[in-house]
């Protein structure tokens, strides 16, 4: 790890101290990491972790698209048999990936590492809670280990570990099957998931308290960089939303453990009430997942087109509404349960006012990309993948908000297709985007741009044939969770499946890419790509404390301050950008 | 020092210099508001007197405004919680806003929930009355 | 387009800052940041612990707005005058709090002590009647779920209205007596439950347990799996599912409540097998708020522990201010727990 | 490349996109799903169209230097892409609502049929109280598919309701879902406007039903067909044979029938492991429970059973939880107490007599005389199965 020493990429006051030390190797030892309270640490542990959850829903993935490939039992010997592994896959395929991949992806990974240097901090508000979190994450996660191995010792040995076996509710633990049906692990997954929930508040108070404290005085609020407002709008729904599914969670557990009556109906309990509670964090919970990934995408578009991002203001303030009526649409999941026709009509109203902000930001990306000086490098292929992704999992959700068109497509695959297009599609471009974007930074090695680019274009390509079917095959009628495939839908899935596997194959490709980077990638320059936000303002990787010298606030895309020496030194400030410096008339102030 | 620190100020004209201790820290902004005891004392007998209307005010029966008074009270007493123990009225207005906005969302969820199975009501009431005939 | 000073304030070194406290952490600049910073991340959580809460206020309305005389009736089993108790003692501690907040502030080492210990104190007050209540609601297997009383699997040998709370029943007796009759007269002490006279009617003062040898209708009710509860199944199929103490009347359908002299007789036959579901929500409610009660006395504990060694002054008082806000908020929760659960008429 | 083939030529009345229109919010429905369509197909191509046409147009060549325009912002254009789109929103939900209402507003005059989910299969009870059986299907491995009748141009309404789970009656062809949700009655309604085509043999193929709410391991055959009759005349006549499915059957083809409507799911008839014992043999065996007792079982209702005979058998059809099987978990099975008569009972029993080896006497022959009589009250057990096996 020695980019440190790459010259001339920060002519600024000072000189970095102690040179060739930097986060990654400033201190050794497995407790040193263990313990650590820099948020960069944390973030790298979190990759690792949250990267294996990924790995091992992508393997439920697999296996329950494999199950589909044709009709009958394809991987076991009966059918029921092969029903309930289906069963089980999809149920872990979605409780591991929502709740242990989509939801900490971006914001405990990339937010942990970038956030506190884009504030030109040395760390996130509470780096001890910070810790605390990442532990708690890990502590959630093994109950959802504990629900795998119980569900693979049932299978081969028949014998039942306590509490229940696999997980075969679905993600959305629905009652009563889940409080009084189901033999599997209800208890210990939800009780995981409840555990994760806490992580992810800590994680929301601790950015919400670093945004609001930490930024430098001549950072206002409308000089941050959007990652920033993107994270500060996740951080809100985190603290708002995820309490309830606490609660939820909690409520459930008792009722399935000793029948408490909130929800089971024998007991005079309601089964929509749980719905409701379900929803309520459930249905923010989506934009968890895709605001942080927003942010990441205005960053990679207004950096590889070398312009400023268009309609700065309009972006950070439709973050913040898509936030805010985020918490009140939850009862379009709901159309058919029996929900009221008064709240039907209320939810799908408020629901289509969530489309003009999440509008508003692509044609500003779109708009930001005219006349700009576009790099297709890996990060910027990402992004381009992501709004083709993001528009169609954003238009496709018109249909679904229509209240009358809904009443068909509820619970088909043209639901399953849409929340694949922008919970997969598009914070999957925008997190693998992100992270080739910040490796650099992060390890302070350049990974190999071809085989990157080539396996942005395959996943793009294996993305769109699993999931661009499944909207013809939802539109017919196929109703999701089925493990026996209806015969007229047979060739839908076939195709859906291959299309999984070459997904799988390219995920594969970036993994190795990325490893082989580690091992012997080229030294990264300090500012690879040439973008004005701070953490480009120290070396790849960063000291331990983040800054050797001070970084300079200005807009964070006046992209005019780089230019492009060589693959080695990267960018550097122009000479005018030096000399403002210098004289202390470095533009800070609105970025618009 | 803001409005809402001067109003404080007028309210303890005459208590000792001690409630207010300039911080020799930092840039001087800080201030160390230490609510004086008499406000704290007057503040808990309010509360205690509310506690004992409101159990006293269950002897009496409202009809359907039994649990508005019961709630009202309850509000006035979390208010004052709110205020002077937990320090809110000098704090920073962001504070405020991050306390109502959390009350707003449980007010939006408590509404939504309650108005939708209000009015799916009737459903349950007759299958409970039909089923197991 | 301001051109003032742009180098981010806080990126400093530490090995700059020679007057950096011992208590500011090393990416703070300055104690004010660093104070600023623990208040609203504090705030923020306690947003988080209304909105968990907000949910179990959500149940709760939901559930009482659908059946308005469960709650009417099953709260009769809840001593008012225990949750009155409790509710003064969590607001005098919470003034105790609010005044070791102040001595904090102000430096004051004993005074800081001696308020925290009683705050200490009161949470320990609170969480002993607490046990009290608890322990009596276990006797008369009101227990929360499946085990309750209520509920339609329930195979115990106790019935409902055999045991009341004291002083529930608006009464000529003075709310005064009551108050005696509770503190007096509590179920921790009394062990005299099978000696006192078995009335199930006799209101207020009696809490008195029938022997198991009455219990005759129990296994054919626990035995019976109808999912629904016809009202208007004649006497012989309710009898399997309400216990027959009450006789006939037990099953009287369309009897308006009697207000305030609710008894298990005058509820509709579907609404009887719901009365467990009141104490599931309360044991869910005050359970999860004693535990908040708990966390909140080991938090003064160890604030009281580093009060002792006089660490705390103007300059640095976070951790006192912050477990008293957390201690707040417990008292805040219970102050709109105790009229909902206790005080329902 | 049929796999392909098979996407794309659809049979006579679907489109690419939508199935068959067969009710009378079909149609409107589908205004309204092409309607935003076409929106989402001008704004998908506009967006990418102009994407791609910029990533070409601006990018960067090599040797030229970096030619970015200075910072822009625009309020007219922040609008333009504000508020037509607001606009176009407003009235998709506009619609969308208006033919919500159509659905959820039933005319007076519906017929009404009650539909019970259970786990996992449909049943229907007509107005005259009848419960038809599900037709018997020509591989006795396929699932029964249950069918649901009714007639052209004629409002019906649904009553939902569920012993278990949530599921939800889902008819494509007529753009209508609706849960069933335990402890309540969800109702919707529909009229067919296509009565069913009918295949070469003459019968009906009906509209396909599924459960679209997730409800346990045999979800997915979780299936049903919507018979649409010509006329009502057709209808009747239906109707009234299916009524007396019953009398035409002997008790253990009657028993067969029942097993399949509601007992198929859980129960294996052929020994397989599925979520309850399987039948086959069961009758007359000697099994432990899950509590270590075992036979005789003396049960609270004052009967002893020597070995798994009649009484047994009824008693865990209407109270299920007062003995589990060994091996099998609690819980798991409701009550048929009310859905199963007597008599259903007694064909029940019947039917496992006739696939176990324990019972060795005479089948009944012919259709009982008294279809839907109550039995005798105390009914002994047939004797003892010969040679005790067990």
């Amino acid at each position: 790890m020695s980019a440190i020493s790459t010259p001339g990429q920060l002519d600024l006051t000072g000189t970095p101290h102690a040179p060739g030390s930097n986060y990654l190797n400033h201190t050794r030892g497995f407790l040193s990491w263990a313990l650590t309270l820099d948020h960069k640490r944390i973030g790298l542990m979190y990759m690792v972790f949250v990267l294996s959850a990924f790995f091992l829903g992508g393997i439920f993935a697999m296996l329950l698209r494999t199950e589909l490939i044709a009709r009958g039992p394809t991987l076991m010997a009966t059918k029921t048999e092969a029903w309930n592994l289906y069963n089980h896959m999809f149920s872990l395929h979605g409780a591991v990936m929502v709740f242990l991949f989509i939801i900490p992806a971006v914001p405990a990974i990339l937010g942990n590492f970038v956030l506190p240097m884009q504030l030109g901090a040395k760390d996130v508000a509470f780096p001890r809670l910070n810790l605390l979190s990442f532990y708690i994450y890990v502590l959630g996660g093994l109950f959802f280990v504990y629900v795998l191995l119980s569900g693979v010792i049932y299978a081969y040995t028949g014998y039942q570990m306590p509490g229940g076996f696999g997980l075969d509710t679905g993600w959305t633990f629905y009652t009563p099957y889940s409080s009084s049906k189901s033999m599997s692990g209800v208890i210990p997954a939800t009780f995981g998931a409840f555990i994760l929930g806490f992580s992810s508040i800590l994680t929301g108070v601790n950015f919400l308290a670093s945004i609001h404290t930490l930024r430098p005085k001549n950072m206002g609020w409308f000089d941050m960089p959007l990652f920033l407002w993107g994270l500060y709008a996740t951080s809100v729904i985190q603290i708002l939303a995820t309490p309830v599914l606490a609660i939820t969670l909690l409520l459930l557990i008792v009722e399935r453990w000793i029948g408490v009556g909130i929800f089971d109906p024998n007991l005079g309990g309601d089964p929509v009430l749980f719905q409701h509670f379900f929803w309520f964090y459930s249905h923010p919970a989506v934009y968890i997942m895709i605001l942080p990934a927003m942010g990441v995408i205005s960053e990679i578009i207004a950096t590889f087109s070398r312009r400023h991002i268009f309609g700065y203001t309009f972006i950070a303030y439709s973050s913040l509404a898509i936030a805010l009526l985020g918490f009140l649409v939850w009862g379009h999941h709901m159309f058919t349960s029996g929900q009221s026709a008064l709240a039907n009509v209320l939810f799908s109203l408020i629901t289509f006012s969530v489309a003009i902000p999440s509008a508003i930001k692509v044609f500003n990306w779109v708009t930001t990309m005219y006349k700009g000086s576009i790099h297709l490098e890996t990060p910027m292929l990402y992004a381009i993948g992501f709004i083709w992704m993001f528009s169609i999992g954003g238009l496709t959700g018109l249909f679904l908000a229509a209240l009358s068109v809904d009443i068909h497509f509820q619970d088909t695959y043209f639901v399953v297709a849409h929340f694949h297009y922008v919970m997969v599609g598009s914070m999957l471009f925008a997190f693998i985007g992100g992270m080739n974007y910040w490796f650099p930074k992060m390890f302070g090695k350049m990974y190999n741009e071809k085989v990157a680019m080539f396996a942005a274009i395959l996943l793009f390509i294996g993305f769109n044939l699993t999931f661009f079917i499944q909207f013809v095959a939802g539109a017919h009628g196929a109703p999701r969770r089925y493990a026996e495939v209806p015969v007229q839908f047979v060739s839908h899935h076939f195709w859906s499946t291959i299309g999984a596997y070459v997904m799988g194959v390219s995920l594969l490709i970036i993994l190795l890419n990325w490893l082989a980077a580690l091992w012997n990638g080229r030294p990264a320059p300090a500012n690879p790509w040439g973008s004005n936000t701070l953490e480009w303002q120290t070396p790849s990787p960063p000291p331990h404390d983040n800054f050797p010298t001070s970084p300079v606030v200005t807009d964070p895309y006046d992209m005019d301050r780089w230019r492009f020496v060589s693959d080695e030194e990267g960018w550097v400030l122009t000479d005018e950008a030096k000399a403002a410096i210098a004289a202390g008339t470095a533009k800070v102030g609105k970025a618009h | 020092m803001s409005r809402a620190q001067a109003k404080y100020r007028e309210l303890v004209a005459g208590a000792p210099v001690e409630t207010t201790v300039a911080e020799e820290h930092g840039h001087g902004e800080h201030e160390v508001h230490a609510v004086p005891v008499w406000l704290l004392a007057a503040v808990l007998a309010v509360l205690l007197v509310l506690t004992v209307i409101t159990v006293l005010v269950t002897l009496v029966d409202l009809g359907p405004l039994n649990i508005v008074v019961a709630l009202g009270i309850a509000v006035i007493k979390s208010a004052l919680v709110v205020l002077y123990f937990m320090h809110l009225r000098w704090d920073s207005p962001f504070n405020s806003i991050v306390l109502l906005c959390a009350l707003l969302f449980v007010a939006i969820f408590l509404a939504f929930a309650m108005i939708d199975t209000a009015e799916y009501r009737p459903l349950v009431d007759e299958a409970v009355k039909t089923i197991a005939k | 387009m301001s051109t003032l000073s742009h180098t981010a304030d806080h990126a400093h070194h530490g090995d700059q800052n020679h007057d950096h406290p011992p208590f500011l952490a090393h990416h703070f600049d300055t104690p004010e940041q660093q104070y600023a910073s623990s208040k609203l991340g504090m705030w923020v959580f306690l947003g988080t612990e209304l909105l968990m809460f907000g949910g179990l206020f959500c149940a709760y309305a939901v559930y009482r707005h659908n059946h308005p005389e469960v709650f009417e009736y099953a709260h009769t089993y809840l001593n008012k005058w225990w949750g009155a108790i409790n509710t003064v003692i969590l607001l005098v501690s919470s003034f105790t709090m609010a005044w070791a907040v102040r001595c904090s502030q102000l430096g004051h080492r004993t005074g800081l002590c001696v308020l925290l210990a009683l705050t200490l104190l009161g949470g320990a007050g609170f969480m002993g009647i607490k046990a009290i209540e608890y322990s009596d609601k276990w006797k008369h297997h009101l227990f929360p779920g499946r085990a309750n009383l209520f509920n339609r699997e329930y195979t115990g040998d106790h019935k409902p209205d055999e045991h009341h709370a004291h002083g529930d029943h608006p009464s000529p007796a003075a709310p005064a007596a009551a108050a005696a009759h509770a503190t007096g007269d509590n179920h921790a002490t009394g062990d005299g439950h099978a000696a006192a006279p078995a009335d199930p009617h006799a209101g207020s003062a009696s809490h008195a347990v029938l022997p198991p040898a009455s219990a005759s209708a129990a296994p054919a009710r626990a035995l019976n799996p109808v999912v629904f509860v016809d009202p208007h199944a004649g006497a012989s199929d309710a009898a399997k599912i309400v216990p027959t103490s009450n006789g006939p009347a037990g099953l009287a359908q369309g009897t308006s409540p009697k207000r305030g002299h609710l008894t298990f007789a005058d509820l509709a036959t579907r609404d009887q097998v719901r009365v467990n579901t009141f104490f599931s929500i309360y044991f869910i409610m005050t359970g999860l708020h004693g535990l908040h009660v708990l966390v909140g006395m080991g938090l003064i504990a160890w604030v009281l522990i580093k009060s002792a060694a006089g660490i705390f002054g103007p300059t640095y008082y976070t951790p006192v201010d912050l477990v008293g806000l957390y201690w707040h908020l417990v008292d805040l929760i219970w102050i709109f727990l105790f009229p909902l659960l206790y005080l329902i008429h | 490349m049929n796999m392909f083939a098979s996407i794309l030529s659809q049979s006579r009345n679907t489109t690419f996109w939508m199935p068959e229109q067969a009710s009378t919010v079909a149609g409107e429905v589908d205004w309204l799903f092409y309607f935003i369509l076409y929106i989402c197909y001008f704004f998908f191509f506009l967006i990418v169209v102009l994407m791609l046409g910029f990533v070409i147009k601006y990018r960067k060549r090599p040797g030229v230097p970096d030619h970015a325009a200075p910072a822009g912002h625009s309020t007219a254009l922040e609008m333009l892409w504000t508020i037509p789109p607001t606009l176009i929103v407003l009235f998709i939900a506009y619609k969308g609502i208006r033919g919500y209402m159509d659905m959820a507003v039933a005319p007076p005059n519906c017929y009404e049929i009650t539909v019970k989910g259970q786990m996992w299969s449909w049943s229907f009870t007509y107005p005259n109280g009848a419960t038809p059986a599900a037709p018997t299907p020509e591989n006795p491995n396929d699932v029964a598919i249950p069918e649901l009748h009714i007639w052209k141009d004629q409002p019906i309404r649904l009553v939902l309701e569920s012993t278990d789970v949530i599921h939800s009656f889902y008819i494509p062809a007529f753009r209508l879902k609706k849960d069933a949700v335990p402890g309540r009655f969800n109702k919707f309604w529909f009229q067919a406007t296509r009565a069913s085509p009918k295949d070469d043999k003459g019968n009906y193929i009906g509209f396909p039903v599924y459960c679209a709410e997730y409800c346990g391991t045999s979800h997915s055959e979780m299936l049903a067909k919507v018979i649409v009759h010509p006329t009502r005349e057709d209808f009747e006549l239906w109707l009234a044979d299916a009524s007396k499915w019953e009398d035409k059957m002997t008790y253990q083809e009657r028993g067969a029938q029942l097993w399949s409507m509601y007992c198929r799911s859980c129960h294996s008839v052929d020994g397989s492991a599925n979520t309850g014992p399987t039948w086959k043999n069961l009758y007359g065996s000697k099994h432990s429970f899950a509590d270590g007792s075992g036979f005789p079982y003396q049960s609270t209702e004052g009967w002893t059973a020597d070995f798994a005979d009649e009484n047994y058998i009824r008693e865990s059809i209407y109270y299920p939880q007062r003995k589990i099987v060994a091996g099998y978990p609690a819980g798991q099975m409701n009550s048929f107490l009310g859905q199963l008569t007597e008599e259903d009972v007694k064909a029940i029993t019947w039917y496992m007599k006739s696939i176990s080896a324990n019972y060795t006497g005479a089948l009944p022959s012919a259709p009982p005389q008294a279809p839907g009589g109550q039995p005798a009250p105390g009914e002994q057990p047939q004797p003892p199965p010969p040679g005790d096996s067990q």
